[in-house]
């Protein structure tokens, strides 16, 4: 294994070689490691459910049949097709109190909270690299840009999302905008710290004695070394992003209320959790379970592309 | 009576995915009372591996499987956590490489010391007190009572050092671990630490093993030495008879490798055209402001020399001498606050960014950590390549030089896609070198390029820089800390101190004879000045 | 010190401004007209433009910031349009529930976290450590309403141990005070939990890798000593700085919370407001959480003094 | 100090527990169905505040729980031959909490400032030509015309209730909330107390002079018998709500959710009154002034396809609390008919479908409002959308909370600007139980309540209406309009429901009528 096959002649007495410790390839690392196994594996089957769920048994999630109200999982009853018709369908996991198919809902909630997730990671990381690059290089607008972050961190990002969304008129781009606002600074100050910190590095040192202008040192050399702690950040997010949007559905303030979320399904069941407990259980289990899974492939990404782990060789 | 410390055919697991199956295997090592035996080997040969073992602090994952370490004839790896902690400090104690990292840098030094007290005596505070201070000053601390209240971020390299000696020695142990204690510090700080333990060890019969990498630093210190490779020992034999007479080939090769203290250059080649004139060369870094006092501090001050083609500079001092500063003012990484720095006709001190570009490919720097000199994501082709890119030159050919260049640093061209992480320190370097040569600069300059390499791979190294000057017909500023390494290269040499050139000359006039006192102090404090090492025999 | 005191206090001046700037900003770029709102039901457009000219909505934004600005430095946080009395009023009668619940909650997250994460750190990698993070993450991932009402029906009705909701002021005896404040700071307490002892094992872990680490143990220190006096001490400023970030979530939960157990705080006053579209309670209660927030952070900030002798500038 | 923290804590224990025994005997608790947050019962018709009224004001008529007006402050009354004078005389004893007797001076200021706010008040007074005071217990009223329904207006049960307040607060301009909250009534309000989304608590005042009668709805003896009744404003969450119940925390939750009565009728310990017996009627108001419900044709298949059912079993699902109701006004009371309602008695889907293809509607987008934080209505507007999708409307349905519609359904922009086509409300019976008291039968175009429809001869003939005095030709012709207001589809009525209170056993003595009333309580 070793690079240097005409060696000096010393070398073959020379320990060092023996100390090269041949590092195995970031997706060898991360397709072993078990958290990113069970998360990633966990994402993927969420996001398969996602996609396939109009051929996983459901009905369109908005229709309704309050004849079919407040049915237990298993269930079976009518449902008004828009053109009016009755049609027996099974209630997998019951239904609500409008006669709404729950299976239906969570699944098709799936693809809203996917998407709210991954929207508001893909937001709050994009314009916070934005933000933490020109800060990190711009010197003259490193204090006002920081400031301005400063400010924002120090309302609690609850609260902007509320009065964001209660603002705006609830919609699924709102949504995301609101969630991931509080969550831009935070990505800025990673990356700016970042930023600050590759900076020194001697190999950017070396990239500007080589005359290499600053804009690709800034695009070629620091921002590639950003993009690990940026993606473990970016599932953080995305956890965190899911949970609001289902507490906004839960403070009411959320996304229409027909549109099929495990924030409004929970919301719209949590009235009757005691008689009904399978309105708020079903959503409220993919809920965790994919927060949970989140959080996991978070940590094992973490563990696998900390920068700290990546220094060692 | 038995030996202090008796280690009998020791192997300790390396746990897997490592290079080797076992960290040690087969170590056989006595420390007589009194003694001082240097455990000498390079990175990674599993001298540290030993010390813990010995302390009982070895993690977990390295686990002894064969052998036993006795002391004063209880075996270690068998004894219970309750009393290896009743050992630990009373029979056998330890110091570290780090001062800086070694003692808690939220508690008191006094308070640090106390608690061996507290936790292996019944002495009354009071007592425990008095004994704290008799041991400050027994390691030759001023003001005990100040040291006592003082957190370590206080105190220099050197008097962290001395706190924890007195900590290690509070309870008069029989066997003493000194592990690279004098590593991080400076020369002169260096000498007064080995002297100390010197004194100590003998004052109260102690018996010492002292690991170390540095040859200069085992001719000062050893009694007998212990050469370890790859977690084997090749061979344990009193000091001066293993120096003169290295038996091993492994041992020769080490000895060899080390550099010597006689400057091995002529000097000359005054007619040589001018590369770089630095005069009148400042750095101030100012800070504070608002609410606190201004502070103003000089990081190089008036500094000025001159290098011709074909010659080295060397830059000689101890850490914060000022040498990285002005070496990075030359590169322009830095902006100097006065001063000028002519590169050939050209000013490189004060031009604008923009008038600089051009000038840059002029000069080119190798730094110290062979670790972070290249982006972990780019291949070295990538690296070597980006330089003559930025000039202007077509990929093809700049692959092509960059082959060249792989073959010029002794290096497989075909390794030009693989990562940084794939190589040894030692070869990072040479990519390092590679890329600073692609730009074919007319100086090069070496910051502690090679301080963290191993002895060995240092040598090689070093003897790279020399045929890449003579072939090339390049200017080199060289800083280094190490005497040694100066003298092997070094045309001229410039000895910095607090920013200032204290002393300026050719190498051989500077080392024959040293005209200031600092100067004359370094050299005084210089580890194994009696010795020639550097003539593999 | 004493500069570094100052200059810390000093600092948090601006960001308690750019809160303001961007709270007033929040509110009056949205959309929808106050006056309406006001007005009430069945109002006359002349009622309306006359309740428009008093509010000042008409005038130039920045004009209109200085007023508010001007009224805000004199303590005049407005009046709320819907509850029809002056907001910092309103602030006052509602800050007392959110005190006592924080103010429980964080006592209980520190208490159970803090150990729980030495201990995890202490035995990295072992079934406890992986147990303890188990419960870390899944704190994370469930939805603070769902562990509310799971709590109620478990504790209060099938056990009878605690009342289901409401608050009693500390003035009417403190046995009741704290039966009310159990649960609620229970439920609440879970993600801040998660969060100090994810940290806390993080800092002590990298603590527990330090030289002096292993210099307290080659004393001969037992264990409990080396993780209290050596490994905890030295943890202690990024503990405390989760501690002080953490009240943001807090903040985010109290809302939650307020809502499940029907505690009459600042939480449940923001989602009245937001509901009645009550901009200047909506203003007030995010200003003055915020300041909470900015506050906080700086006694944090200013406890490094106690916990770090290496902060001297 | 050891000890005496001991002493204090101990101290405080006790204290607490004393607190809590005095508590339990006479303190009422009670779970409003909403926030108490104007404490003005003319300026608003917000029931709460009409709750409040009740609490601490007194009216100078009511309505028994049959429906019929009785005297309250009123003694006795006469009527001058013509109609045009009446002359009324105040019952003795009544005082004001500040210990002022109520005069006839302070009835009229009352009146005058209700007459500006009402709508029922300001028809009242279109007739009235002045009011004097000849003695300070009594007081005349003068008409221009005669007119039948003084006393309907004056012993109107609900928003705005006629209360009487002493003449300095009655002063207060009508466009401006009083901020003395003197009564005369049962209880006194603790305005130190009151704490806007968290309680509101009202003392019994102990010189109240309660009539004779037994109580019946909001006429009758007005006895206090629990010292103290306390508004629990911070309980807003149903299920924590019904926890509290269980667990007798509070005593009365006014308006439970529909969900919660399953749980609450299991519960041994908790009866379900039925004080509101005459119940509330939903319904589903179009915009008249946009496309596609500008268009009658389009109005009535949007009528058709309204199943009463299907928003009742949504919004309510529990049989016995909700029937369908084909009457614009309260099936079950005097002018209660179904003349002209088979469009809605009989919706009928394949009716709608093709009354919509027959009325040329152009595919609009039909906006429709949802609150979504008002539980009793706020299921309706997702059934309309489902019902008028499958009869080929589109629509688009926009959540938003109550005090958003609020604002939004006075706009009469295009629903593309801001404005609306569809929202849904719920009416307590009395308040919509004849054409006069009914908002959303009034066709004075924009003059008239959200939504705007026109029609002149809907007008005439309430007109008629307020004029006649004789009950059977009111009644015919309060079918006529009902008739006439099903053919220009001014709304939609989609059902009637009861909300019954969820009381504590032990709690005895609940008032019946339109309001939530605390006299006569006994626990």
């Amino acid at each position: 294994m070793h690079a240097d096959a005409p060696a000096a002649p010393a070398a073959d007495l020379s320990t060092e070689a023996a100390n090269v410790y041949v590092r195995p390839t970031v997706w060898q690392r991360l397709a072993r490691h078990w958290a990113v196994r069970i998360g990633g594996a966990a994402m993927l089957l969420l996001t398969l459910v996602a996609l396939a769920a109009p051929v996983l048994g459901t009905v369109d999630p908005t229709l309704f049949d309050p004849g079919s109200r407040d049915l237990l999982p298993g269930a079976t009853g009518e449902i008004t097709t828009l053109e009016g018709e009755s049609v027996k369908h099974t209630f997998l996991m019951g239904s609500d109190s409008f006669g709404r198919d729950i299976h239906s809902r969570v699944l098709y909630g799936t693809r809203v909270s996917l998407i709210v997730g991954i929207a508001c990671a893909l937001l709050a990381v994009l314009l916070g690299v934005v933000a933490g690059l020109s800060a990190g290089y711009l010197r003259w607008l490193d204090m006002p840009l920081m400031r301005v972050m400063d400010g924002v961190m120090a309302i609690p990002g609850i609260l902007i999302a509320i009065a964001l969304v209660a603002l705006w008129k609830a919609s699924l781009l709102t949504v995301i905008v609101a969630i991931a606002i509080p969550e831009i600074p935070r990505v800025t100050r990673l990356v700016r710290s970042l930023v600050l910190s590759i900076r020194e590095e001697p190999y950017v040192e070396a990239a500007v004695s080589l005359g290499t202008p600053t804009l690709k040192i800034m695009f070629g050399h620091i921002l590639p070394n950003t993009v690990a702690p940026l993606i473990v950040q970016g599932t953080y997010i995305c956890a965190s992003a899911i949970l609001t949007e289902a507490i906004l559905s839960f403070l009411g303030v959320g996304l229409p209320t027909d549109m099929p979320t495990w924030g409004n399904i929970m919301a719209e069941g949590r009235v009757q959790f005691q008689q009904f407990p399978h309105n708020v259980f079903f959503p409220g289990i993919f809920l965790a379970v994919t927060v949970l899974a989140v959080n996991i492939l978070g940590d094992g990404l973490r563990d696998v592309l900390d920068p700290k782990m990546a220094k060692r060789a | 009576m038995g030996a202090v410390l008796e280690i009998r055919n020791l192997a300790i697991a390396l746990p897997r995915g490592g290079d080797r199956a076992q960290a040690v295997a087969g170590v056989d090592l006595t420390v007589e009372r009194g003694e001082i035996v240097c455990l000498v080997g390079e990175s990674g040969s599993g001298k540290s591996v030993i010390a813990h073992a010995v302390m009982g602090l070895s993690p977990k994952e390295l686990k002894a499987v064969a052998g036993e370490i006795l002391l004063e004839g209880e075996d270690i790896l068998r004894a219970s956590p309750e009393r290896l902690r009743e050992l630990r400090c009373v029979r056998m104690s330890m110091i570290f490489q780090e001062p800086m990292t070694a003692l808690n840098p939220v508690m008191r030094c006094g308070d640090q010391i106390d608690e061996v007290l507290a936790m292996h005596t019944a002495l009354g505070a009071a007592e425990r007190r008095e004994r704290v201070r008799r041991v400050i000053e027994e390691v030759h601390l001023p003001d005990p009572e100040r040291m006592m209240a003082s957190y370590p971020h206080q105190l220099s390299g050197g008097q962290r050092q001395r706190i924890m000696i007195a900590m290690a020695l509070i309870m008069n142990p029989v066997l003493l671990i000194a592990d690279e204690p004098t590593t991080a510090l400076d020369v002169t700080t260096q000498a007064q630490i080995l002297k100390l333990i010197r004194e100590l060890q003998q004052n109260h019969g102690t018996g010492v093993l002292f690991i170390t990498h540095d040859f200069g630093v085992v001719a000062e210190i050893a009694d007998r030495v212990a050469v370890l490779r790859l977690g084997t020992l090749v061979e344990m034999r009193a000091k001066a008879d293993l120096l003169a007479r290295p038996q091993h080939e492994y041992t020769r090769m080490l000895i060899g490798s080390v550099p010597g203290i006689e400057p091995k250059r002529q000097g000359g080649g005054e007619t040589a055209p001018l590369v770089l004139k630095a005069a009148g060369l400042s750095k101030v870094y100012r800070s504070g402001g608002f609410l606190s006092a201004r502070r103003a501090v000089h990081a190089a001050e008036d500094v000025s020399f001159e290098i011709r083609r074909g010659q080295t500079l060397g830059i000689v001092g101890e850490s914060g001498s000022g040498k990285s500063t002005v070496a990075r003012c030359i590169a322009r990484l830095i902006d100097p606050s006065a001063g000028s720095v002519s590169l050939g006709s050209d000013e490189i001190a004060t031009v604008s960014a923009r008038a600089l570009r051009p000038l840059r490919r002029r000069v080119q720097i190798v730094f110290q950590d062979p670790y972070r000199s290249l982006n972990p994501r780019r291949t070295v082709g990538e690296a070597i390549i980006e330089g003559p890119l930025n000039y202007g030159m077509g990929r093809a050919q700049a692959l092509a030089r960059a082959r060249s260049l792989m073959e010029t640093v002794r290096l497989d061209p075909d390794a030009l896609d693989r990562y940084p992480h794939q190589f040894s320190g030692g070869q990072r370097q040479r990519i390092c070198i590679a890329r600073a040569l692609a730009l074919e600069p007319e100086l090069l300059i070496a910051d502690e390029a090679v301080s963290a390499l191993d002895v060995s791979v240092q040598a090689q190294v070093l003897r790279l820089f020399d045929e890449i000057r003579e072939r090339m017909n390049l200017a080199m500023l060289f800083i280094t800390h190490d005497l040694r390494v100066a003298a092997q290269v070094c045309d001229h040499v410039a000895v910095m101190s607090r920013g200032r050139v204290v002393e300026y000359g050719a190498t051989r006039e500077v080392f024959g004879a040293p005209r200031h006192e600092y100067t004359r102090a370094l050299f005084a404090a210089a580890p194994g000045r009696g010795y020639t090492f550097g003539s593999p025999s | 010190m004493l500069s570094f005191l100052v200059k810390r206090i000093l600092a948090t001046v601006p960001v308690l401004l750019i809160v303001a700037v961007l709270v007033f900003l929040l509110l009056r770029l949205t959309p929808g007209d106050p006056a309406t709102i006001i007005a009430g039901d069945a109002a006359s457009p002349e009622n309306v433009a006359k309740i428009r000219e008093n509010l000042g909505l008409s005038k130039p934004l920045l004009v209109q910031f200085g007023i508010w600005f001007g009224n805000l430095m004199a303590g005049d946080l407005g009046e709320s349009y819907f509850f029809k009395m002056k907001v910092s009023t309103l602030i006052g009668q509602r800050i007392e529930p959110t005190l006592a619940l924080s103010f429980c909650t964080i006592v209980i997250a520190v208490l159970v976290a803090v150990p729980l994460g030495v201990i995890a750190a202490w035995k990295q990698g072992g079934w406890l450590d992986r147990a303890l993070m188990g419960f870390s993450v899944m704190g994370f991932s469930v939805p603070v309403f769902v562990l509310g009402y799971l709590l109620i029906w478990l504790v209060s009705l099938k056990l009878a141990l605690l009342p289901v909701q409401g608050y009693q002021r500390i003035a009417d005896g403190f046995g009741p005070f704290i039966r009310h404040l159990i649960l609620p700071s229970i439920t609440l307490s879970v993600i801040y939990i998660a969060l100090i002892a994810r940290v806390t094992r993080a800092a002590v872990q990298d603590v527990l890798s330090e030289d002096y680490i292993r210099t307290a143990r080659a004393k001969g220190l037992p264990e409990v000593r080396v993780l209290v006096g050596h490994a905890l001490a030295n943890a202690a400023v990024p503990i405390l700085t989760v501690i002080g970030i953490g009240i943001a979530l807090l903040i985010g939960g109290v809302v939650v919370t307020e809502s499940v157990y029907g505690i009459p705080g600042l939480g449940r006053l923001t989602v009245d407001a937001v509901l009645a579209r009550d901009f200047p309670t909506i203003q007030g209660v995010i200003l003055f959480f915020s300041f909470v927030y900015v506050l906080i952070n700086l006694l944090v900030d200013l406890s490094y003094l106690v916990f770090d002798p290496r902060i001297r500038y | 100090m050891k000890r005496f923290i001991r002493f204090a804590a101990l101290a405080v224990a006790g204290l607490g527990l004393a607190a809590g025994a005095w508590a339990q005997g006479s303190v009422l608790r009670v779970v409003p169905h909403s926030n108490l947050s104007i404490l003005d019962p003319i300026w608003t018709t917000q029931y709460m505040a009409r709750n409040h009224g009740y609490m601490i004001y007194d009216t100078l008529f009511g309505t028994d729980e049959k429906g019929q007006i009785k005297p309250q402050m009123v003694d006795t009354w006469e009527v001058s031959p013509d109609n045009r004078l009446w002359t009324f005389k105040l019952r003795k004893g009544l005082e004001f909490h500040d210990g002022r007797p109520v005069t006839g001076e302070d009835v009229i200021a009352s009146l005058t400032r209700w007459g500006k706010r009402d709508a029922m008040g300001q028809k009242l007074f279109t007739f009235i030509a002045r009011m004097d005071s000849p003695t300070p217990d009594s007081f005349r009223i003068f008409l221009s015309e005669a007119c039948g329904i003084m006393l309907d207006a004056l012993g109107k049960p609900s928003s705005n209730v006629p209360f009487i307040m002493p003449k300095r607060v009655a002063d207060t301009p009508a466009d401006k909330q009083i901020e003395d909250y003197v009564g005369s009534g049962p209880y006194v309000f603790k305005r130190d107390e009151f704490k806007p989304g968290d309680k509101a608590v009202y003392v019994k005042f102990a010189k109240y002079v309660p009539r004779k009668e037994p109580p019946s709805g909001s006429t009758g003896g007005k006895i206090a018998h629990i010292e103290r009744v306390e508004w629990n404003l911070a309980l807003r969450d149903a299920q924590a709500q019904v926890n509290a119940l269980v667990k007798g925390e509070v005593d009365i939750i006014e308006q439970p959710a529909f969900e919660s009565y399953a749980a609450l009728s299991k519960d041994p310990n908790i009866q379900i009154v039925n004080s509101n017996n005459l119940g509330f009627q939903y319904m589903v108001r179009f915009n008249h002034l946009h496309p596609p419900f500008n268009n009658p044709k389009v109005r009535q298949a949007a009528i058709a396809a309204f199943n009463q059912e299907a928003f009742l079993k949504a919004q309510v699902g529990i049989k016995e609390y909700y029937k369908s109701c084909p009457s614009m006004f309260v099936c079950g009371t005097p002018y209660g008919s179904t003349k002209g309602s088979d469009l809605i008695g009989k919706s009928n889907m394949k009716k709608a479908q093709e009354l919509l293809k027959a009325s040329g509607y152009d595919g609009t987008t039909v906006v429709v409002m949802k609150p979504t934080d008002l539980a009793s209505i706020t299921k309706l507007p997702d059934v309309a959308a489902q019902l008028l999708r499958q009869a080929g409307f589109k629509v688009d349905l926009q959540s938003m909370d109550w005090n958003t519609l609020v604002g939004r359904r006075a706009k009469k922009d295009a629903p593309s600007a801001g404005g609306w086509n569809i929202f849904a409300t719920a009416w307590v019976s009395p308040d919509i139980w004849n054409p006069l008291t009914k908002a959303a039968i009034g066709a004075a175009g924009e003059k008239s309540w959200f939504g705007w429809p026109t029609d002149a001869e809907i007008e005439k003939l309430r007109d008629q209406f307020a004029r006649e005095v004789d009950m059977g030709k009111r009644k015919g012709l309060a079918e006529a309009i009902q008739a006439r207001a099903f053919e220009v589809g001014t709304h939609a009525p989609v059902g009637e429901y009861f909300n019954p209170s969820a009381v504590r056993k032990g709690v005895t003595g609940v008032v019946f009528g339109p309001g939530n009333f605390y006299w006569n309580i006994k626990k």
